[in-house]
């Protein structure tokens, strides 16, 4: 059998086990479990920390607006699948407020209820992408020119300029201006999140093996050599982000779903920084990385580490070190310890089939030497 | 009569005040190996950085396979500042990115070697036929378009049987030593599929042998691509042995051009090379 | 007049003050090409130092107190997350800035239980309220930007005429040269910092002493928003960073007064996008070219 | 070492995910099996972080007084240990799923809280999955309860609130325009200024709204907008924090009408900024100092004997409204339990309806939406001399 052959089966069966692993967990527990609630959380921060390593990992463009298209994703879902009966409620301060149709009762008028619904939803998840991929488009034309810090603080701002409109009243009869929008339909279980995130991700991962991902990769390396090979630098760099956009926007949906209800004020530079530092950890420039690290991040945070914060942990009771905010002052200390000390992160730019490779001769050289 | 491919007409390439190229003429014929040369800061990679199209020349035009690629002529502060000729024979402004020249069929290597750090030497070469692809991203990404990749990847494995790198193809750019870099870049300006290769200084930092190899190395790539090449080099060595022509340039000026041998006893020259006495 | 006087009042205040904390972004730019994340958080902890210090001790220990931690604390900074990553590249630099950022914003965070900590004895005398022309305000609006210009001129003095200065102006124009001219680029960068971080420490001071309490959010809008006027004036600039600062806290006010108050930090970045694209380089920024 | 690393990490994520599989037999396996005293857990969904995390601090603090005073429980005929199980929702809807799901992931036979209608709403949702009955404490949005089966509540309305302040500023303090101030992106703010809006509009006034991004620590502008548009008064529902930067701005730019503030205003940090100024500010409450003096000198004497506890009040041991109504929470949650006869969610959400009894807030009784039946708000104005809220009348809709 060769590398190649292990590789791909080594691959399959991991991820097989996973996936096995998520339906046992939705099959055995209530879609109110923690573990469920943090599979859903998980998939959808592994989908935007993808999205994010697409643009800043594989392209080496350093953007922060990732924030910003994930809140058109997840307001397009919201808004296009509040179904017609509930928007009286859900706009209560908007007289006829929303739009004029849902998809989850078009659909759900073809195809019947159950399947329409789902159909409305993945369509809705669909446009919301889209819709994120057409803003990146046009904010890309005049930002994607500056220099990497220009850049990443133009991004930024950008976000929190939608932010603002989002909030803002004038829009209130569509985004229900400062308050919540809920009542849309979501997955309970987690296995729906983990197929969409999943199928996301595999499209990244068939683009960065393609001819146009090797073409980021290059600009990233060294973007004069890469101009002066035939790549377009404007064409290549507009696409990259349109397509980590588009990716974002269906995460922001899913985010949306998972929430249950929304609103612009979560989706704000804090929660780009904190997608950064996963793909940070994870490894700048490894999917894998950035799916691993998005699970033991979620994970941690809502389950395993919450002990750090109320008292105790580890059956240490100390409620004097161990009270609100001593887990996520750990957690910015172990990020800044990967950041300056390990600063690859857990996978580099390995991959999952890479950890079956054999180690670099150098170093096995080296340990024979040291005996 | 041969076929003219590169012609760079009273290029001027002023920075500020600070002229770098300094009303530069030139033309290359097919097949022809024309070696630029001149003291450091001669204004050589400069005139490289205009015709692939990094710098925009202040003043000129540049010629390619009987068409013109480049023009500009001094426009806004420059127009004060300028200090060259022939700035009212240029009206037009074609301003091309270094991609799209690359595309009509020039490619070079550059002076401090620009690999992809951190691809392998096959990515490398293929990474380069990336703008000769036709298929489209979507396309790309549902691998619609195998049949092209197929090709690519079995011209790269070509190519690099040629060049020598195919046993080395599956490691790092990095890890090679550095004369196979020099070459390894040189095979990838050559999967851009150009007409026109553009070397600069590709013999810098070797020692005699491997100067010698690459020497060998060269011509072959003309004879078997039957390229023209245009280089850049300090090896007198090395231009002396493969040129038919040469250009010589001084402080942005042509001081001379002419077959290896009437360079090697032009007095002006020797005398930029050398420097001039103070009271000569 | 009489109607926009009081906005135009509060905007000067509010550029001054922003003023203090867009010279330590434009410095540390000009010197490391870095946007320095972390400076805003270091904003809001000199305002919680001043807080705890204020209440406990007299003013003439708390304020060189106050002004003495921030500056260990920037110096601290660079020393531990960006000195060690000087030869990474340019992003590993940023990415460990906003760690910095996010660090400093938890560690907070855990120390004040995530409740704004009340201002509960501001500084007196620039905490007293007058009246001028109709319009009544703290001491601390007129202050603010005779405080900040005074400040800026002496810094654009020892920047011109000293030695530590001139080694600045060298290493900002060329990293490389400047230490293979035997500058010692690292005591160059720390004092760059520890400058910032003093001159952060006077802006928090007054800052604060506007509002009645420091939340660890403090930071990060003040800084954002120094950062678009340092980027406004010309990054690099310190003249221009400081009239970035008042254009900007100006056309703030100026825009809730004419009611557009939702848009009043949009307006910020929508300014900001809009200069990058027009004029990269600023009001009196330098053009940098990259070389090939 | 890096791939032994990783490997390790994917059998780690498997091993929890297959152990959390395992998890959810084994509470109910071992709740009969434990030995002497029974425990019943009660659920607090309350922020101690963020832009709420004082208000949540305060209103555990009603819970924990409670708790102290009644620490068990008759259900069923036998005596259980109640145990409060507080989770932080961090003020914020995105924390609002995980943190519910946490409460239920400790197996709680009920749910107090939120302060804050928007993690409510949020929360509510996975409430209503896991049939969790949720009593809500001060969230006053419609919402939390109208889609909602499982969520109860003790606050009044918003409609309701709103209405009453706007009747309070027309018809008792005689002023017809109103300046409100929202922050942007608070469905509480926004809520309220709506409803008040509404009602004032309704009388015959003019009302003109404002919006502050969130952040904003500069009020002087937003009061001298109110000045030229010479509103008698500035009604701004925002939280604690703003509240104090408005107070202070509207004092040092010497506004002269009067300030209205919603329930969160009733809180120490907003009359320690307003004392010492020449401010008039009004508020509505659920409750009022000296409503049930039994309650005010126990609640003090044990706040001033926890030093932790006086500190999460503020520092000083004035009551919070929202004190009081945690407080009432927490029996309700002991009268629902009783009536359940039975720590099983199911069976406290089926008695939650029937509960009936006199909290210090008032009558507690529920309608069939699920909200208390309230039909009167305190009133109070800011003593600025002594630094207390004084109590001036108990408003109602009419």
């Amino acid at each position: 059998m060769n590398m190649t052959k292990k590789k791909t089966i080594f691959t399959a069966a991991v991820l097989l086990v996973l996936f096995a692993a998520c339906v046992i967990v939705d099959l055995t527990l209530p879609s109110y479990h923690i573990a469920v609630t943090v599979i859903k959380k998980a998939t959808v921060y592994a989908l935007v920390a993808v999205s994010m390593n697409l643009l800043n990992g594989f392209t080496g463009l350093f953007s922060l607006g990732q924030a910003g298209f994930m809140l058109l994703g997840a307001y397009s879902y919201s808004v296009l699948t509040i179904p017609d009966g509930k928007k009286a409620t859900v706009y209560q301060y908007f007289e006829n407020g929303g739009l004029p149709f849902s998809f989850t009762d078009i659909f759900g008028g073809i195809f019947g209820e159950q399947v329409g619904t789902i159909v409305g939803m993945l369509i809705a998840l669909l446009i919301g992408g889209l819709l994120a991929a057409l803003f990146a488009f046009l904010i890309g034309l005049p930002v994607l020119r500056l220099k990497s810090d220009y850049l990443a603080i133009a991004t930024l701002g950008f976000a929190e300029i939608l932010k603002a409109f989002f909030q803002w009243n004038g829009l209130g009869p569509i985004t229900n201006g400062s308050n919540l929008l809920k009542s849309y339909p979501t997955f309970n279980k987690a296995t729906p999140y983990v197929i969409i995130a999943g199928l996301m991700i595999a499209l990244i991962v068939l683009l960065i093996n393609s001819t146009y991902g090797r073409a980021f990769k290059a600009i990233r390396d060294d973007e004069v050599a890469a101009e002066a090979m035939g790549i377009n630098l404007a064409r290549h760099k507009r696409m990259s982000f349109i397509i980590s956009s588009f990716f974002a926007g269906i995460g922001g949906g899913m985010m949306a779903m998972y929430m249950g209800t929304i609103a612009a004020a979560p989706f704000k530079s804090a929660l780009t920084y904190e997608i950064l530092l996963i793909v940070v950890i994870g490894g700048i420039g490894s999917i894998t990385g950035s799916v691993l690290a998005s699970f033991l991040y979620i994970f941690s945070s809502e389950w395993l580490l919450r002990g750090l914060d109320s008292g105790t942990f580890l059956g240490i009771n100390a409620p004097a070190v161990f009270k609100n905010g001593f887990r996520m002052a750990v957690f910015s200390v172990i990020i800044m310890v990967i950041v300056l000390f390990f600063r690859k992160g857990i996978m580099g730019d390995k991959e999952l089939p890479n950890l079956l490779d054999k180690r670099p001769k150098s170093r096995k050289k080296k340990e024979a030497a040291g005996k | 009569m041969s076929k003219n491919v590169l012609k760079i007409e009273n290029a001027t390439m002023q920075f500020g005040g600070v002229v770098a190229v300094d009303n530069l003429n030139l033309e290359i014929n097919q097949g022809e190996i024309v070696a630029l040369i001149g003291p450091n800061g001669a204004g050589k990679t400069t005139a490289f950085n205009v015709v692939t199209g990094v710098y925009q020349p202040t003043n000129g035009a540049v010629w390619f396979n009987g068409e013109k690629i480049i023009e500009n002529h001094p426009q806004g502060k420059m127009k004060k500042l300028y200090k060259g000729e022939h700035a009212g024979e240029y009206n037009n402004t074609i301003a091309p990115t270094p991609d799209v020249i690359t595309k009509l069929g020039m490619a070079r290597t550059f002076q401090n070697i620009r690999l992809w750090k951190s691809q392998t030497v096959f990515d490398n070469v293929l990474i380069a036929k990336h703008c000769r692809t036709t298929s489209n991203v979507f396309s790309a990404i549902f691998r619609l378009n195998r049949k092209e990749e197929a090709k690519q990847r079995a011209e790269v494995e070509e190519l690099l049987k040629v060049v020598g790198l195919y046993e080395e193809r599956n490691e790092l750019a990095t890890s090679l030593p550095y004369g196979k870099q020099r070459r390894l870049e040189i095979a990838r300006a050559l999967a851009a599929e150009p007409t026109l290769l553009l070397l600069d200084e590709p013999a810098a930092g070797m020692n005699p042998q491997e100067t010698d190899e690459l020497t060998a190395f060269i011509g072959e790539i003309r004879d078997k691509f039957n390229m023209t090449i245009f280089l850049i080099e300090h090896h007198m060595d090395l231009v002396m042995h493969i040129s038919d022509r040469i250009y010589v340039l001084d402080f942005g000026k042509q001081i001379a051009e002419g077959t290896p041998e009437e360079i090697q006893n032009n007095q002006r020259v020797i005398d930029a090379y050398l420097g001039v006495a103070e009271d000569a | 007049m009489q109607e926009l006087f009081p906005y135009l009042l509060n905007g000067i205040s509010v550029g001054g003050q922003y003023a203090l904390i867009a010279i330590g972004y434009t410095m540390v730019y000009g010197i490391l090409r870095l946007i320095n994340f972390a400076h805003g958080d270091v904003f809001m902890v000199a305002g919680l130092v001043m807080v705890y210090t204020t209440t406990a001790l007299p003013l003439y220990i708390s304020i060189p107190l106050v002004l003495a931690a921030t500056v260990v604390l920037g110096f601290t900074i660079e020393r531990v997350a960006y000195k060690p990553l000087r030869t990474a590249p340019r992003m590993s630099v940023m990415i460990s800035a906003i760690g910095v950022s996010y660090l400093i914003q938890n560690l907070a965070f855990y120390i004040t239980g995530g409740v704004p900590q009340p201002v509960t004895k501001p500084i007196p005398f620039i905490s007293n309220t007058v009246s001028i022309m109709g319009a009544s305000t703290k001491m601390v609006t007129l202050v603010t930007p005779v405080l900040t210009i005074a400040l800026v001129i002496v810094l654009v003095y020892l920047i011109n005429h000293t030695k530590t200065g001139m080694a600045m102006r060298a290493v900002s124009k060329d990293f490389e040269t400047a230490q293979l001219m035997g500058i010692k680029i690292n005591s160059v960068i720390s004092v760059t910092f520890i400058i910032g971080s003093f001159l952060a420490a006077v802006g928090a001071m007054l800052y604060f002493t506007n509002y009645p309490s420091v939340a660890i959010t403090s930071g990060g809008m003040p800084g954002l928003k120094a950062f678009v006027a340092a980027v406004f004036g010309g990054i690099g600039s310190i003249p221009g960073a400081v009239v970035g600062a008042f254009i900007i806290g100006l056309c703030e006010e100026v825009i809730k007064g004419l009611g557009y108050t939702t848009f009043s930090d949009a307006f910020t970045f929508a300014l900001l996008i809009v200069v990058l694209c027009v004029k990269p380089t600023g009001l009196f920024g330098e053009k940098v070219t990259d070389k090939v | 070492m890096k791939r032994v690393f990783a490997i390790l990490l994917c059998v780690a994520m498997m091993l929890s995910m297959v152990a959390c599989g395992g998890n959810t037999a084994a509470p109910e396996a071992d709740a009969p099996a434990a030995e002497g005293d029974k425990i019943v857990k009660i659920g607090v969904f309350e922020p101690q972080t963020g832009d709420n995390g004082a208000g949540g601090k305060q209103e555990i603090l009603g819970m924990q007084y409670a708790h102290s005073l009644f620490p068990t429980v008759e259900i069923g005929g036998e005596t259980y240990n109640v145990q409060l199980e507080i989770v932080d929702n961090r003020t914020s809807a995105e924390n609002g799923p995980s943190a519910a799901a946490e409460l239920i992931n400790r197996d709680v036979s009920i749910v107090l809280g939120s302060y804050g209608s928007g993690v409510s709403i949020a929360g509510g949702e996975v409430f209503a999955e896991a049939g969790m009955p949720a009593l809500g404490t001060s969230c006053t949005n419609p919402q939390v309860t109208a889609d909602c089966e499982v969520y109860f509540r003790l606050a009044f309305l918003d409609p309701f609130q709103g209405t009453v302040l706007a009747n309070y500023a027309f018809n008792e303090l005689g002023i017809d325009t109103a300046y409100t101030l929202a922050m942007l992106g608070s469905d509480y703010d926004q809520g309220l200024v709506f409803y008040f809006k509404e009602a004032f509009e309704a009388l015959g006034g003019t009302v003109i709204s404002e919006d502050f991004p969130e952040g904003t620590a500069n009020f002087v502008s937003y009061v001298t907008n109110a000045k030229s548009n010479n509103a008698g008064v500035i009604f701004a529902p925002v939280s604690i924090n703003y509240a104090q930067l408005i107070v202070e701005a509207a004092a040092s730019q010497g506004y002269e009408g009067a300030l209205l503030g919603s329930d969160t205003w009733d809180n120490n940090k907003v009359i320690e900024a307003a004392t010492g100024t020449d401010i008039e500010a009004f508020v509505t409450t659920f409750y009022q100092e000296g409503g049930a003096p039994e309650f005010d000198t126990g609640i003090k004497e044990w706040l001033n004997a926890n030093p932790d506890m006086l500190t999460n009040n503020g520092g000083n041991d004035m009551i919070a409204a929202v004190t009081a109504i945690g407080y009432d929470a927490y029996l309700t949650a002991l009268e629902a339990l009783k009536l359940a006869g039975s720590t099983d969610r199911a069976a406290v959400l089926e008695a939650m309806p029937n509960v009936s009894f006199e909290g210090v807030t008032g009558l507690i009784e529920f309608d069939e939406i699920g909200d208390a039946k309230r039909d009167g708000a305190f009133i109070k104005t800011a003593n600025t001399v002594d630094g207390v809220w004084d109590f001036v009348k108990v408003q109602t809709v009419e």
